[in-house]
């Protein structure tokens, strides 16, 4: 019964939230309480619903071929016609329940979180918006309306990011969010024209069909630029090289967003999207190779900056690029099904590791530098645990979910590109060894600081409650999957019935092992000095710890090319095309000057000008008289 | 050679054209006027030489000079009136020098 | 003879000689109000008396009608009042009240011999009647003189101003110049036709030979002179600058349009044959008086001055309808020297009264009116932008007609330049209108008698009136254009 | 109401104001507010009538009125709306209200103000619902000179004077008219023969469509109405009155011109140029989708530069109006629908922005991106203003800009890809120049300058609560203002297809 | 007259009418001026009546000769005190009016060239005064009265110039 309810009525999902932030802004903006509490509950039923939507796709025969559609007519102009609506298949209820869960988490998480905060109503009204948006760009049934909800999950980066709007930083990083998702906006949209251009339809089930009859008839040329075009937005949402820089500047927001936008929504919409449009780019071999180095490189690259970075949500912002590029990389060697997985298991154990991460920094009195920590699994020991289950989950140790999907995805890269296997494996190391990085330093060995130290305390039930779910979730979440057959349902084309790959999961999970050992040695044990080996690495340690110069060179670009050239354009405008304006202006006068001396006050040069002038005119008639007689002749 | 028409417009042309210098040249108003004068006159031996060698009806042509010369006196009344007041405010009638308003 | 037919014509004689008795019965000391207030009183019955003069439109085939035309001619085909004649000298007669109007106080405050401004005003407007009507070179020549030579003492009626004399000796010489090749000029039409008769000279062949067209040359120059079109334009600026603003006024007003009325008569009566002799003249001359009367206006800085080069780019426009020569440029011609004496009447009353009250018209003197007297402020600026064109004044539905008119005939390029240039006009306007309304205010007030309220309202709303209700008066045109020839 | 002259009531709600305040105080500035007020107030109900009556089904002109005016040169009182001139209508009166509103607290000589603000009003209502070619010109021209004073009386000077603005936009924009007029004297003449002429602007188009305009003339005639209304619209290079004169005018001018007064340029080149010139807009469309372009970048490269809010937003209306000369260039049903609609959405979005940064003008009298900063502390709700507009102005889905933006983009791209494409890219720099603006001026740390300064409150919300309920409604409901836009490009079709292959300039560049 | 009589005359009058009138302008003195003037005026009226138009040359004789050279002489006296600089004889404003006269009279004597007198030769009149007073009192009888209207004008305005703003 429940399930059908939610089955018609699943586009309460998306809007619950969205009104939640409409009776937030609107009227109780300033009761901070009573705003948590309707945000929380429109979450709840969100979130229930999301279950309904989940247990009917389950029990009914609503598949990736059969899925559930609802439209309704948003706008349409001459031959445009866009609906709204849902469309519910498995995907979709994963990704309904996997929002809807680590939104509520989070809210709950953040009452806690946000207590005291001037702006705290407003900052679940803006929650609440963001999970709306993303809900609503799970729901999408056409690219029209997922780009609409794109770019408002866009917006609620923007605000949340730039939430402590009077740090400078925050606002520069809210901006820098916005404007890099923009660039890959205009490739989506660019994409998004041409397929309206070429099918006449922006529906996702209508050019499923119609896609394959293009190639067929035309080729696959043109629809590959699309593709790419396409693939610049999840470029930009979902941070990947090269426009990956607005991720880790994103900590600025509260915690509780970061773990949202890195978990759940906002960089997911880009795997989401190519996962949505998969008939499309599946279609399309050379784009399915770009999708796969692109997350293949940007997983390593990634990694590597994470390895020497000290701030504790900017590991773990790194470490969110390069699990999305393990995502990215999973699609392009066409695993649907593990890079969802993954998409999965990674919005549990990195939404926990953000706010336990933020339980750490609330606790330190906002202090990030992990150097700056240490030795706190005493005072925090319910923090301590859950961040070493996502330790363990993200390094790929079983039997913690990352391990099932990680090993899903190195499969399949290994099935598709040796290269691309060893790259990601290579990553999984690293992932591992940074992680560990980040657990030992921060938890272990003696606190740096002793006040700071003596200040920490294990956080409230608010924010506790969340981790310990979450915790659970990660734990859980991976076998559970694996065994109810999470490919069945969530997939591409026919279900992969693979077992798991025992030599690369054999290999990667001692591959993890290992580094979980080495971080060990050198964070715990200190057998190695640290700093000694940064300076052996030397050039290749400053890059990493420097983001390979990436934002200075973008600066750098910005200024000369744009800033520069806007100074350029408008010292034409103003001294070139305006100042013909001027010029001509000033000719008129000129002419007025020129003339002016005529009427030099005396009546007899008046009268000379007078008498030239009938002279002029005298003589101009007697010509005109003459040839008009030459002409007439002897008319008379 | 006999004496036509062309001859008189001939002379009219000239003293118009003495007229014009004269009213161009000169400094003094009254001088002026006297340009005037003559070039009215011009117009006078046009008008009466048209009237006698043209095949006409009538003598509209003597009429016009008739009144082109009431015209020429009153124009003259009032332009020896005007100097008069030139000279009353400014004690001189140099036209060059009536150049207040000017550009 | 029908003295029916100069009826007013003595109407006003009348009222001059009236003039000069009264000022010389009343005493000294009496102020000549009342004389203006009778001539007021009386020229505006008459002005409603010649409404019901007009004919409707007539049937040539019909001879009772022929008869009642040919009863429109003083003596045997001259001097003929008709529609045509009767639109001007209602036109003369209004531009003669609402300058009565609003130069009552003017008169009283700064001329020296009021019963005399009063008395030669009527000769001029008795001259510009006669205009009107003269279908022969002898009465043109005689009506022109009249009011030309009324205009030369009017203009130096300001006795404690040297600007005044000054002025009115260069429009006397260049006046008396402008006769003299007049003159010239019909002399030698008269020796290419025989005839200072319009009717008859149209007649002529001989108008093609070089005499004629020399002296149709040298006739047109003489209306060029009153129309101040450039080159023959250079006494306006200095002469609207020193005559009593009143004066000025009328010189715009009536002068101009008086040039214009005998002008077309003239060319379409006497000349219509050499209309491909004239009319490129006339469109190269036009084209000149658009651009340089508006360009020269932008540089000054004295109301009446710039004022006076408006007035030469006015006199532009008004030849834009010459050129269409039909009966629509025609109407056009009409209508817009109708608004145009609106738009001056307005503009020249305020100046009247800042001239009286500041002793000058310069930007200077205009500041801050919007504040000393926020009506004369008002009515400044509509009446300028009336002359430039702007709705919903009546300038624009004017120039409407006249390019229409104009555009209509194949002359694309006037229209181009008019437009243009009226646009640009509005530079110069806004001038003024910025002097006004941003000028710095000294705190006085400017003391507004009833008789110049009435004056301004009255040619504001006409203003107005015409321009958001043109029919009116564009009916009145029609049947003044349309029978014109017949 | 069958018969009731709504059309009329609405045009003569602000004369009859502007009349009525002839005869009121100047010292009873409440009641000289309160008059304009409710003058609009009903004008803008009666608007929202017509919006929401008017029979999408049957399309084409309602709400007709038509009496003869002046016969001899065929002009008649016509009034009437269709689907694209009521959307425009909306507008006006949507930003009349807003700009009374925003005017409330003027000190200076506010019975004059409020007088030629009806005026201006009046003008703009009137060139919208003129079925008369005649009365569109009339109140188009109208406007110029109250703007002008309104201009040096209460504008502001900056980078340059607000004299020199004034004369600058209104000069600018005469000269435009002036061609204009021309084309429009020319068009007049050559419709009909003598007796039957006539200033309707149906009966023109029915003219066209009978083959009264040669290819030559059309071509030639819409060259001097692109003249016109191009420099109306800002199209480059005759944009630059534009930033300067938004500059010097003061808020409400601004609100307006930006509003709506420039849309009549967009305006009257589909009603005027495309619909009685058919293939001289065809043969220039690549001309003008090339400027279009150039507008777009050109325009938003230069407002990257800009350090005064209202040199930022005069630039952005540039860049803006690129669009919707893109839109109509492309010269098919989509791509005008969404110019039109694109109108609508800058001219809430910009009035929104003039609105505020008068508000903070006038409190803080700066305008400097530089001077200005974390005003969201002090002023929550004028930074809320701030957002929305700025978020509309980049095109964000959900509200008024993005829709109309993306219709453009559907129906331009087939036929200028190039051009489209750059056009496109006009989003990220629009995204740059307004994020930086609105991080300047409203995030960053407390200034403790502006503490003294309040939000904004009562009559002051006005004019955001107005604008954002437009903003915000369009934005979720875009079909409200695009059925009704549709109802009207819709007829346009019989016509776009008899000129598809019709030639034009440049070989017809893509 | 015989043609050469004829002749003889016009040409003699031609020389006195162009000598004096040269003399008008080019004379330094105003006063020799004006008389040089009475002079050419006296030649126009023998030139009129050489014309058969003895009742102009009445006229030129009584209103020219007489008035307006006794008018021209009497404010040459008024306004003569102690003035009469001559300017430098030939500067270039004399130049600019000594061409400009020039032209004019090249571009009559163009025109003159081109007539052709048509023959019959013109209207002679038996009794100039009574065919003119006919005329003026018929068919030109408005002009006359205008014309009337316009020397009371006249008067009227150089009384009151004269007066000024001095005597009351």
């Amino acid at each position: 019964m429940f399930n059908e309810f939610a089955l018609e009525h699943a586009w309460l999902i998306p809007l619950l939230p969205a009104v939640s932030f409409v009776i937030i802004g609107m009227l109780t903006r300033s009761y901070g309480r009573l705003s948590a509490a309707i945000a929380v509950t429109m979450s709840t039923v969100s979130f229930l619903l999301a279950i309904g939507v989940a247990a009917a796709v389950a029990a009914g025969n609503i598949t990736v071929d059969a899925p559930f559609v609802q439209k309704l007519s948003w706008f349409h102009i001459g031959g445009v016609e866009i609906s709204m609506g849902v469309l519910i298949d498995p995907l979709t209820a994963m990704m309904l329940m996997v929002v809807t869960t680590v939104s509520l988490l989070v809210q709950i998480y953040s009452c806690g979180y946000m207590k005291g905060d001037a702006g705290y109503g407003r900052f679940f009204a803006f929650l609440s918006l963001f999970a709306g948006s993303m809900l609503g760009l799970v729901i999408a049934v056409n690219f029209l309306q997922m780009y609409v909800f794109w770019e408002l999950v866009g917006l609620c980066s923007y605000l949340l990011i730039g939430f402590y709007y009077y740090k400078v930083s925050a606002r520069e990083a809210a901006k820098k969010a916005f404007m890099t998702t923009r660039v890959g906006d205009f490739g989506l949209l660019l994409g998004i024209l041409l397929l309206q251009l070429t099918f006449g339809t922006l529906d996702f089930l209508e050019l499923q069909q119609l896609v394959p009859l293009y190639i067929l008839q035309f080729g696959s040329g043109f629809l590959t630029i699309i593709a790419l075009l396409l693939f610049v937005g999840p470029i930009g949402k979902s941070g990947q090289f090269p426009l990956h820089v607005w991720l880790p500047d994103a900590m600025e927001g509260p915690t509780p967003v970061s773990a949202l936008i890195h978990a759940a929504t906002m960089v997911v919409a880009g795997v989401y999207l190519v996962g949505r449009s998969f008939f499309l780019f599946s279609q399309l071999p050379e784009v399915m190779t770009v999708i796969a180095w692109v997350g293949g490189f940007t997983a390593i690259f990634a990694a590597s900056i994470a390895i020497t970075q000290r701030q504790i949500k900017r590991i773990l912002a790194y470490s969110t690029v390069s699990q999305l590029g393990y995502m990215m990389l999973a699609l392009g060697v066409g695993s649907l099904t593990s890079s969802f997985f993954h998409l999965m298991t990674h919005a549990f154990f990195k939404a926990m590791l953000f706010l336990s991460a933020g339980a750490v920094m609330h606790a330190m009195a906002e202090e990030a530098d992990i150097f700056k920590m240490g030795g706190l699994r005493k005072k925090m020991p319910v923090t301590f645990a859950a961040m070493t289950v996502g330790v363990l989950a993200i390094s790929g140790i079983p039997p913690f979910a990352g391990f099932f999907s990680k090993d899903e995805i190195l499969a399949a890269a290994a099935s598709v590109s040796t290269p691309l296997y060893i790259l990601a494996t290579l990553t999984a190391f690293m992932t591992a060894f940074y992680m560990a990085r980040l657990l030992f330093v921060t938890f272990m060995g003696k606190p740096a600081s002793q006040e700071a130290y003596d200040h920490a305390h294990e956080v409230g039930w608010f924010m506790r409650v969340p981790l310990i779910v979450l915790a659970v979730l990660s734990v859980v979440s991976g076998l559970w999957a694996h065994l109810v057959g999470f490919g069945e349902w969530v997939r591409f084309g026919p279900a992969q019935h693979e077992g798991i790959n025992w030599l690369i999961a054999g290999s990667s999970t001692v591959l993890a092992v290992l580094a979980l050992g080495l971080a060990w040695k050198i964070y715990v044990a200190r057998s190695w000095d640290v700093d000694a080996i940064a300076a052996k690495c030397g050039v290749l340690y400053q890059l990493s710890f420097h983001k390979f110069y990436i934002d200075e060179i973008y600066a750098a670009l910005i200024r000369v090319f744009v800033d520069g050239a806007a100074k350029v354009l408008y010292w034409i405008d103003v001294n070139i095309v305006d100042n013909i304006v001027n010029i001509l202006a000033g000719l008129v006068k000129a002419v007025g000057e020129l003339l002016s001396p005529a009427e030099n006050g005396q009546a007899q040069s008046y009268a000379g000008v007078y008498l030239c002038g009938v002279i002029i005119l005298l003589a101009y008639g007697v010509y005109y008289a003459s040839k008009l007689m030459a002409m007439l002749g002897g008319a008379f | 050679m006999t004496i036509g028409l062309t001859h008189y417009l001939l002379l009219a042309a000239v003293l118009f054209a003495i007229g014009m210098f004269g009213v161009l040249s000169k400094r003094n108003i009254i001088a002026v006027l006297m340009g005037i004068e003559l070039m009215l006159n011009a117009v006078n031996i046009n008008l009466i030489a048209f009237n006698r060698y043209l095949p006409v009806h009538d003598l509209s042509g003597q009429l016009m000079a008739l009144f082109a010369i009431a015209v020429g006196v009153a124009e003259v009344a009032v332009g020896i009136a005007l100097a008069f007041r030139i000279y009353h405010d400014r004690s001189t009638i140099n036209v060059d020098e009536l150049n207040r308003m000017k550009g | 003879m029908n003295f029916a037919a100069i009826s007013t014509e003595i109407f006003i004689l009348c009222l001059g000689l009236f003039a000069i008795v009264m000022d010389l019965v009343l005493p000294e000391q009496e102020s000549r109000k009342s004389i203006g207030g009778v001539l007021i009183f009386s020229l505006t019955g008459w002005f409603l008396y010649m409404f019901t003069l007009y004919n409707g439109q007539l049937d040539p085939m019909d001879p009772a009608a022929m008869a009642a035309l040919a009863d429109r001619f003083f003596y045997q085909g001259l001097y003929l009042v008709d529609n045509y004649a009767l639109f001007f000298k209602q036109m003369f007669i209004l531009a003669t009240v609402l300058t009565l109007l609003f130069a009552a106080d003017y008169v009283q405050s700064v001329l020296r011999y009021r019963g005399e401004f009063y008395a030669l005003l009527m000769t001029a407007l008795l001259g510009m009647c006669v205009l009107a009507s003269a279908t022969d070179f002898l009465t043109m020549f005689i009506g022109l003189e009249l009011m030309t030579i009324s205009f030369y003492i009017l203009t130096g009626a300001r006795m404690n101003s040297k600007d005044s004399s000054e002025a009115a000796v260069k429009y006397l010489i260049i006046g008396s110049v402008s006769t003299a090749v007049m003159l010239y000029g019909i002399s030698l039409v008269y020796g290419a036709t025989g005839s200072i008769q319009f009717f008859e000279v149209c007649r002529s062949p001989h108008l093609f030979f070089p005499l004629g067209i020399a002296g149709i040359t040298m006739v047109l120059i003489g209306f060029f002179f009153k129309l101040s079109v450039i080159p023959f334009h250079m006494w306006a600026p200095d002469v609207y600058q020193g005559a009593p603003t009143p004066i000025t006024a009328m010189l715009a007003m009536g002068s101009k349009a008086a040039g214009i009325a005998a002008m077309m008569r003239a060319l379409f009566v006497a000349f219509p044959m050499l209309g491909i002799y004239w009319l490129p003249m006339l469109s190269v001359l036009c084209a000149a008086c658009m651009i340089f009367g508006n360009i020269m206006a932008m540089r000054q800085r004295d109301v009446k001055r710039m004022l006076a080069y408006s007035s030469i780019a006015q006199a532009g426009y008004m030849l834009v309808g010459i050129i269409a020569a039909d009966p629509a440029g025609m109407k056009a011609v009409m209508f817009y020297a109708t608004l145009y004496v609106f738009a001056n009447a307005g503009a020249f009353a305020v100046l009247s009264v800042v001239e009286a009250q500041k002793g000058s018209t310069s930007y200077r003197h205009m500041a801050g009116l919007a504040q000393s007297a926020p009506v004369l402020a008002a009515v400044m600026t509509i009446s300028l932008l009336s002359m430039a064109g702007i709705p919903p004044t009546a300038g624009f539905a004017g120039k409407l007609y006249l390019f229409t008119a104009v555009v209509d005939q194949g002359y694309l390029w006037l229209a181009f330049v008019g437009f243009v240039m009226s646009m640009i006009s509005v530079y110069y306007y806004l001038l003024v209108a910025k002097a006004m309304y941003l000028g710095a205010w000294d705190g006085s007030s400017l003391a507004v008698s009833g008789s110049t309220r009435a004056a301004v309202v009255l040619s504001v709303l006409a203003t107005l009136l015409v321009g958001v209700w043109p029919e009116g008066l564009a009916e009145l045109t029609n049947l003044a254009a349309s029978t014109f020839l017949q | 109401m069958e018969n009731f002259p709504l059309l009329t009531t609405v045009l003569l709600a602000p004369i009859s104001a502007a009349l009525l305040l002839c005869f009121v105080s100047a010292r009873a500035v409440q009641s000289v507010r309160v008059i304009c007020a409710a003058a609009m107030t009903v004008a803008l109900v009666l608007t929202v009538y017509a919006f929401f009556s008017y029979d999408m089904s049957v399309g084409g002109m309602q709400f007709m009125e038509d009496v003869p005016w002046i016969t001899d040169l065929g002009v008649h009182y016509a009034l009437g709306v269709d689907g694209i001139s009521l959307p425009m209508l909306l507008l006006t009166e949507l930003i009349g209200l807003a700009a009374v509103f925003s005017s409330w607290s003027i000190e200076k000589r506010p019975k004059e103000f409020y007088i030629l603000l009806m005026i201006l009003i009046a003008g703009v209502t009137g060139t919208f619902i003129a079925r008369d070619l005649f009365i569109f010109l009339l109140c188009y021209e109208v406007v110029v000179i109250p703007i002008y004073i309104m201009v040096i009386i209460w504008g502001s000077t900056k980078r340059v004077s607000k004299e020199y603005a004034g004369m600058k936009l209104t000069i600018y924009l005469l000269m435009g008219s002036a061609f204009m007029l021309v084309g429009v004297v020319a068009l007049y003449l050559q419709a009909f023969p003598p007796e039957m002429r006539t200033f309707d602007m149906q009966a023109l188009a029915a003219a066209a469509q009978a083959g009264s305009f040669s290819e030559e003339f059309q071509i030639f005639a819409f060259f001097l109405l692109l003249l016109g209304f191009g420099s109306l619209l800002s199209m480059f290079p005759f944009h630059s009155w534009s930033p300067d004169g938004y500059a010097g005018a003061p808020t409400a001018v601004s609100m307006i011109h930006a509003g709506v007064l420039k849309k009549i340029g967009g305006y009257g080149l589909i009603r005027l140029g495309l619909l009685v010139l058919p293939l001289g807009a065809k043969f220039w469309a690549p001309l003008i989708a090339g400027l279009a372009m150039i507008n777009v970048m050109y325009a938003a490269y230069i407002a990257l530069a800009q350090h005064d809010l209202k040199y930022v937003i005069g630039y952005s209306s540039v860049s803006h109006m690129g669009y919707v000369l893109l839109g109509f260039a492309a010269l098919n049903v989509v791509s005008v629908s969404g110019a039109v609609a694109n109108m609508v959405a800058h001219g809430v979005m910009s009035a929104l922005f003039f609105a505020m940064i008068g508000y903070v003008y006038e409190r803080t009298h700066l305008r400097s991106v530089r001077e200005l900063r974390g005003l969201a502390h002090q002023m929550p709700r004028v930074a809320t203003g701030f957002m929305l507009a700025g978020m509309a102005s980049l095109g964000l889905p959900g509200l008024i800009g993005f829709m109309p933006e993306f219709t453009i983009f559907v129906g331009s791209f087939s036929e200028y890809p190039v051009f489209a494409v750059l056009a496109i890219s006009g989003i990220i720099f629009t995204a740059l120049y307004t994020l930086r603006m609105l991080a300047r001026i409203l995030f960053g740390p407390r200034d403790s300058r502006f503490d003294h300064f309040e939000d904004a409150r009562g009559v002051a919300m006005m004019p955001l609560i107005i604008l954002g309920i437009a903003l915000v409604g369009f934005g979720i409901f875009p079909q409200l203002l695009m059925g009704m836009v549709g109802s009207g490009t819709e007829q346009l079709l019989p016509l776009l297809d008899r000129i598809a292959d019709a030639p034009a300039v440049l070989g017809g560049i893509r | 007259m015989s043609e050469l009589a004829g002749s003889a005359v016009f040409f003699a009058l031609a020389v006195v009418i162009i000598g004096t009138a040269l003399g008008v302008v080019l004379n330094k003195n105003l006063v020799h001026s004006a008389l040089l003037m009475t002079a050419c005026f006296i030649g126009v009226g023998i030139l009129y009546i050489t014309l058969e138009a003895d009742f102009l040359g009445a006229v030129e004789f009584m209103t020219y000769s007489g008035g307006v050279a006794i008018l021209i002489v009497m404010g040459v006296m008024l306004t003569h005190r102690g003035e009469g600089v001559p300017s430098n004889p030939f500067n270039g404003r004399e130049l600019f009016a000594a061409v400009l006269a020039a032209v004019f009279v090249t571009v009559m004597g163009l025109v003159v060239t081109f007539i052709q007198i048509p023959p019959g030769g013109g209207f002679v009149s038996g009794d100039t005064v009574a065919d003119l007073a006919d005329m003026m009192l018929n068919t030109y009888i408005l002009p006359f009265e205008i014309a009337a209207t316009l020397l009371l004008a006249a008067l009227l305005g150089a009384i009151i110039l004269a007066k000024g703003d001095g005597e009351a």
